[in-house]
């Protein structure tokens, strides 16, 4: 019994930012980056239901809503992106996409 | 029951920029669908008409300023400004655009729609005084550009410049998010007018909702320390898109692969509504917690400034070394940012102004000059260009002047009107710094001249063909312009220091 | 039991959230995220969030990361290598990494004092009807502007994807 | 508190246990079905009328040999049809059979749980459905079976949306997402359900929810994931016994799911066509009369000798039942399941019409299909529902 702490549901979101931030800088694979990509929108997601729910206010809902609206525009320009950079090269490792140099 | 749904009348005029390019744009997808013809000018002249009537809107919209939509749009002098601009940023990119399309058998419909569309959500983050509204402008903005980046599918380098500038501007557009749910939880509300008015008048807590952080911190707590993180985080997501140090990484490979229209295109209008957003966040919005954003924006600006600069000098790619010379460009105007005045935001707008007409006219000579499949990019095919050429070259001497900073140029004034609204608010070493860094610049931008007027004609040269009507009044509007900014500042001077004078 | 459940869900979402980052194979990583969206949606409904929380699940779970599975059984792609990193990353990441978290973390934390506390049933303000009034009367222009994103999302999508320039 | 977890729990008893056995005999009745349409008997065997069959099939299917094929991938293998099966079987949760009924003095709703958001919670649960089919193929590591779910995610997808705006029309209509109050709002008889209600009926609407209802649960004429003549048997061709089993019963557990929603959203759920003073709680006494009567008669006359005791018996529990319809204390709640139950069961009985009557689409059919045409349709009614909605307000 007993309410959570708004600071853990907060915390909690910083935790899964930067596990999507490790994500981006670690993985090689592009897809896997992406996918750290959306993890990070849900951490922000979740603290704009948090606010929303300190504030009492509707909007945080509104706003974590458009944020979903962008991110499925968002995956389905960068999967097109991803399958016209896999036709090319016949990779998906982001290393190996570096054709241009200093 | 039922709301009035409708908006008011006002409302939609001082929408009607972006309400006419949308417009065009589903019209334009319409058209090449009945058209059935896959590559056609009618697509450009289309386009054109439609830019066109979107700056006439524009102007009309300034005949009546004042908010709309509940405050979520503002249109006052700098809105009208960057709405201009990036209107006839893309004029200029549709005329460069014919020839080049032509050349690669792509002039579709999609590439003009895609165009349009993206210059309306540059339109909408100029107007924007509402985080979500911006965040919206920013994404609509920003895909439309990731695909036509990636336009040209069967080009190794353009894929690779559309992933990179996708990838990373996604994971800075979170960073941008982030930064906006903590200012929601410190004010209580995302509006830029609110969030200003919540940081004014903190200790009353009414302008914040109740369970905002501002209320529950009760001042014991140093909230600019969060107000410090949530900027920073902001910053970082359009320190991105204005290719602003340590956010750069992307640009030359982006600027490099991407088609040269693009590319112009690219460093210019988002570049411009970025900045028109960092106004409006940064000097109106968190102006009363400026000294938390301070120091920020003061390294940012001058590791642009440096790391642009010193990458240009080893740049061979001349697509590559301008790309640098516009983060370097970039840094010049995070200086007049940090400066924290009217006169700061007025040099602002004055320089991304001049900036846009040389920047622009630069990259379409480089895509001029290189050929079909982008294969000239080299600074030795510049070599003899003023012997076979010499309109070309004439111009693009104008601009690479311009870019130097050189006076009866508008780049002369753009920076003149940064160090002086920085030395006015005490940056010394920034100035010191910056002009340090002009100078610098001055070697690569000289390297390309004296190859185009000291050297025998490169294979590019020779083989360059002449001048298409539309890249020449590309070119030719935008040297006059370049020039007219130089020698006339006054007339565009007197307007961004009336619209920064208005902002607050 | 409203911590429970809270600390129930927060330990798979980050246990899934660490899945997702320590997985060499992309499909693995993916059903992951999946754990981490529905953990997701579980806590949104215990703030209150009803419909964004359905929401999460239509739009994240049954399309996002569809289209992400989709995508990665049709490049038939496979478990990433894990030689050729760049030894930079791996030095400076992880301190610099954990520095960030630890930041952002104390940072979150300081934002509420400990008695700000949240439990099921405080806000009822999430539902589809309170979200839809404001999405169509506040939100109006947002909204509009999204359609045009969605748009171009499609036209994107089309213009890269499609099979033949021609 | 304490009832209020025992009756949950009877009722998760009886829901779950009359929706596994009704899953197991809509196997038996889609093959008599099937078999009546190629003019055949079907199951025959085991039991009377091949009665017993389902329970055949369950033991056939537990003491098949388990087999794990080498090469796949062993967890999401596992994990696929136990999917499957979980997703399938949540939608049941939040679906009403019937309006409030008093047991022993303790009120109570015929539905395990009601949520405001119960038509979100059913779509999203359906929505996640397709992660069942897509793992199973993509871990069995053939070709095949990742063809099979390829297909299988695309087709589920694309007929997402215009189910979902077929779902939207009625809820304009009705003004609620609960799945109870959507019942409530078209009590009254026929021509207050949604499918036929002004201003503007939903009958398109409710066409356009039946045929990617179908594709959703990847019948015939959309089942072109099991394809079995270009693609094996399609996502699950590395599966036996049980795991098998569970993607068969996950197939007819959507079904019944699709049904249910098409009963509540378009059909005025547990409520009769016409009001019960017009006599239509006799309905139901009449047609079981009517069943046990003819069953009579054939008894006497039987076609073969072993139909000679099992056609009265069948004819006299018939006439119980029609005599237990009359009782008054029971009709209460006994006229709403039949109204439910008949509604369902003629959807149900449409899947297998189609099933025994259609060909299969081609794959690029398919997908125009529902991008060309179900998805501009749907869209072109949810606009004209909107605008005559707004405008009658």
């Amino acid at each position: 019994m007993g309410s959570v702490p708004i600071s853990w549901f907060l915390t909690l979101s910083a935790v899964l930012f930067a596990l999507g931030v490790a994500g981006f800088l670690f993985r090689r694979s592009i897809i896997t980056v992406f996918m750290s990509i959306e993890l990070m929108l849900n951490a922000v997601n979740l603290s704009f239901v948090t606010f929303s729910y300190q504030l009492k206010k509707v909007d945080g809902h509104l706003f974590s809503f458009f944020v979903m609206v962008v991110a499925a525009a968002e995956a389905a320009v960068g999967l097109a992106i991803i399958l016209t950079v896999f036709r090319n090269r016949k990779t998906l490792n982001i290393d190996d996409v570096s054709s241009m140099k200093d | 029951m039922p709301v009035d749904l409708m908006p008011a009348s006002a409302d939609l005029i001082r929408l009607l920029p972006e309400i006419v390019l949308t417009l065009m744009g589903t019209l334009l997808m319409v058209l090449a669908a009945i058209l059935r013809k896959r590559s056609s000018n009618a697509y450009g002249n289309l386009s054109i008409a439609a830019l066109l009537a979107a700056l006439g809107a524009a102007v009309y919209a300034y005949t009546r300023q004042g908010p709309a939509f509940g405050n979520m749009l503002v249109v006052d002098g700098l809105a009208t400004f960057f709405r201009a601009l990036v209107i006839v940023v893309g004029i200029l990119t549709v005329l460069a655009s014919y020839r080049f399309l032509r050349r690669q058998g792509a002039e579709t419909g999609e590439y003009h729609a895609l165009l349009l569309f993206s210059i309306a959500g540059q339109c909408l983050m100029a107007a924007a005084n509402d985080l979500i509204v911006v965040f919206i402008g920013l994404e609509i903005s920003s895909l439309a550009s990731y695909v036509m980046v990636g336009y040209l599918r069967d080009d190794k380098r353009a894929n690779e410049a559309a992933l990179k500038y996708f990838l990373l501007g996604s994971f800075a557009t979170a960073f941008f998010l982030y930064g906006v749910a903590l200012v929601y939880g410190i004010t209580g509300t995302i509006n830029l007018s609110g969030v200003r008015a919540a940081l004014t008048a903190p200790e009353s807590c009414l302008q914040a909702g109740a369970g905002s952080v501002l209320c529950v911190q009760n001042w014991l707590a140093p909230w600019p320390i969060f107000l410090g993180v949530a900027a920073a985080l902001l910053f970082v997501g359009l320190g991105f898109k204005v290719s602003a140090a340590p956010f750069q990484i992307w640009a030359p490979d982006v600027y490099q692969g991407a088609p040269s229209p693009v590319t112009a295109f690219l460093s210019t209008g988002p570049k411009a509504a970025a900045f028109a957003v960092f106004l409006r966040i940064f000097m109106s919005a968190f102006e009363p917690g400026g000294a938390a954003w301070e120091p920020l924006v003061w390294f940012s600006a001058l590791a642009s400034m440096t790391i642009g600069n010193f990458a240009a000098l080893r740049q061979s790619n001349v697509k590559r070394m301008l790309a640098y010379s516009s983060i370097a460009h970039a840094g010049y105007v995070l200086v007049a940012l940090t400066a924290r005045s009217a006169d700061g935001a007025a040099a602002v707008m004055f320089y991304l102004g001049a900036y846009a007409f040389m920047n622009i006219g630069a990259f379409a000579v480089v895509g001029h000059l290189a050929g079909k499949g982008e294969r000239y990019q080299d600074i030795e095919d510049f070599g003899g260009l003023g012997q076979k050429q010499p309109l070309t070259a004439a111009m693009l001497t104008i601009f690479l002047l311009s870019l130097i900073g050189v006076p009866l140029t508008g780049g002369f004034f753009g920076k003149f009107y940064i160090f002086k609204a920085a030395l006015e608010s005490h940056l010394v070493w920034l100035t010191v710094l910056g002009l340090l860094n002009s100078a610098v610049a001055a070697y690569y931008y000289l390297r390309v001249l004296v190859m185009m007027y000291f050297r025998e004609p490169s294979q590019a040269a020779i083989e360059a063909e002449p001048l298409r009507p539309g890249l020449r009044a590309a070119l030719l509007v935008s040297a006059v312009a370049t020039l007219f900014l130089g020698i006339f500042p006054n007339w565009v001077l007197d307007f961004s220091n009336k619209s920064a004078a208005m902002m607050k | 039991m409203d911590v429970v459940i809270f600390l129930i869900f927060a330990i798979i979402a980050v246990a899934c959230a660490i899945n997702v980052v320590v997985q060499t194979h992309p499909i693995s990583s993916a059903i992951s995220l999946v754990g981490v969206m529905g953990s997701l949606a579980v806590i949104y409904l215990l703030l209150g969030a009803e419909f964004i929380a359905a929401a999460q699940v239509i739009v994240y779970a049954g399309a996002i990361m569809v289209l992400f599975v989709f995508v990665i059984m049709l490049l038939n792609a496979g478990a990433e290598a894990t030689k050729g990193r760049a030894p930079m990353a791996h030095l400076l990441g992880p301190p610099l990494l954990a520095a960030f978290l630890g930041i952002l973390a104390f940072v979150v934390r300081r934002l509420f004092p400990r008695e700000y506390t949240a439990h099921f049933g405080g806000f009822t303000h999430g539902t589809a009807k309170d979200v839809g009034r404001a999405l169509f009367t506040t939100y109006l222009l947002p909204f509009e502007a999204a359609s045009v994103l969605i748009l171009i999302a499609i036209i994107g999508a089309v213009v890269l994807a499609r099979k033949e320039m021609d | 508190m304490d009832s209020f977890i025992v009756i949950s729990v009877v009722k998760a008893v009886v829901v779950f246990g009359a929706l596994l056995t009704a899953l197991a005999y809509l196997q038996w009745v889609e093959r008599k079905v099937i078999a009546h349409i190629q003019v055949r008997p079907g199951p025959y065997r085991v039991g009377p009328h091949g009665l017993l069959q389902p329970v055949a099939d369950i033991v056939k299917l537990i003491t098949k040999e388990d087999l794990s094929p080498p090469f796949v991938n062993k967890t999401l293998y596992l994990a696929a049809p136990f999917l499957a099966m979980t997703l399938a079987l949540m939608s049941i949760c939040v679906i009403p059979f019937g309006p409030a009924i008093r047991v022993g003095g303790v009120q109570t709703w015929m539905q395990l749980t009601d949520l405001n958001i119960g038509v979100l919670f059913v779509l999203a649960v359906s929505s996640i459905g397709v992660y069942g089919i897509a793992l199973a193929g993509w871990s069995s590591n053939n070709k095949y079976a990742l063809l099979g779910s390829l297909r299988s995610s695309a087709q589920m997808i694309s007929y997402e949306l215009p189910l979902s705006l077929a779902i939207a029309s009625p809820l304009l209509l009705s003004n609620t997402l609960s799945l109870r109050l959507l019942v409530d709002s078209q009590a009254g008889g026929a021509w207050r359900w949604n499918a036929l209600r002004g201003p503007f009926p939903q009958i398109f609407a409710f066409v356009i929810f039946l045929i990617a209802a179908f594709a959703e649960c990847n019948r015939v004429p959309f089942d072109l994931p099991e394809a079995e003549n270009e693609l094996v048997a399609g996502f699950h061709t590395e599966y036996s016994s049980m795991k098998f089993a569970s993607f068969f019963m996950s197939e007819y557990a959507n079904m019944i799911t699709v049904s249910c929603m098409a009963t509540l959203l378009f059909l005025g759920g547990w409520d009769a066509p016409w009001p019960a003073r017009y006599g239509s709680s006799l309905v139901p006494t009449v047609l079981l009369a009517g069943a046990g009567l003819m069953a009579l008669y054939h008894g006497i006359h039987p076609w073969r000798r072993r139909d000679r005791y099992s056609l009265p018996a069948a004819g006299a529990v018939f006439l119980l039942a029609a005599a237990v319809f009359l009782l008054p204390a029971v009709q209460s709640w006994l006229m709403p399941l039949f109204w439910f139950g008949a509604k369902v069961g003629s959807i149900l009985f449409a899947f297998m019409w189609v099933r025994g009557t259609l060909p299969r689409l081609r794959y690029d059919q398919l997908m125009g299909f529902a991008w060309k045409y179900l998805f501009p349709a749907a869209m072109l009614n949810l606009l004209l529902t909107g605008f005559l909605v707004a405008w009658g307000s």
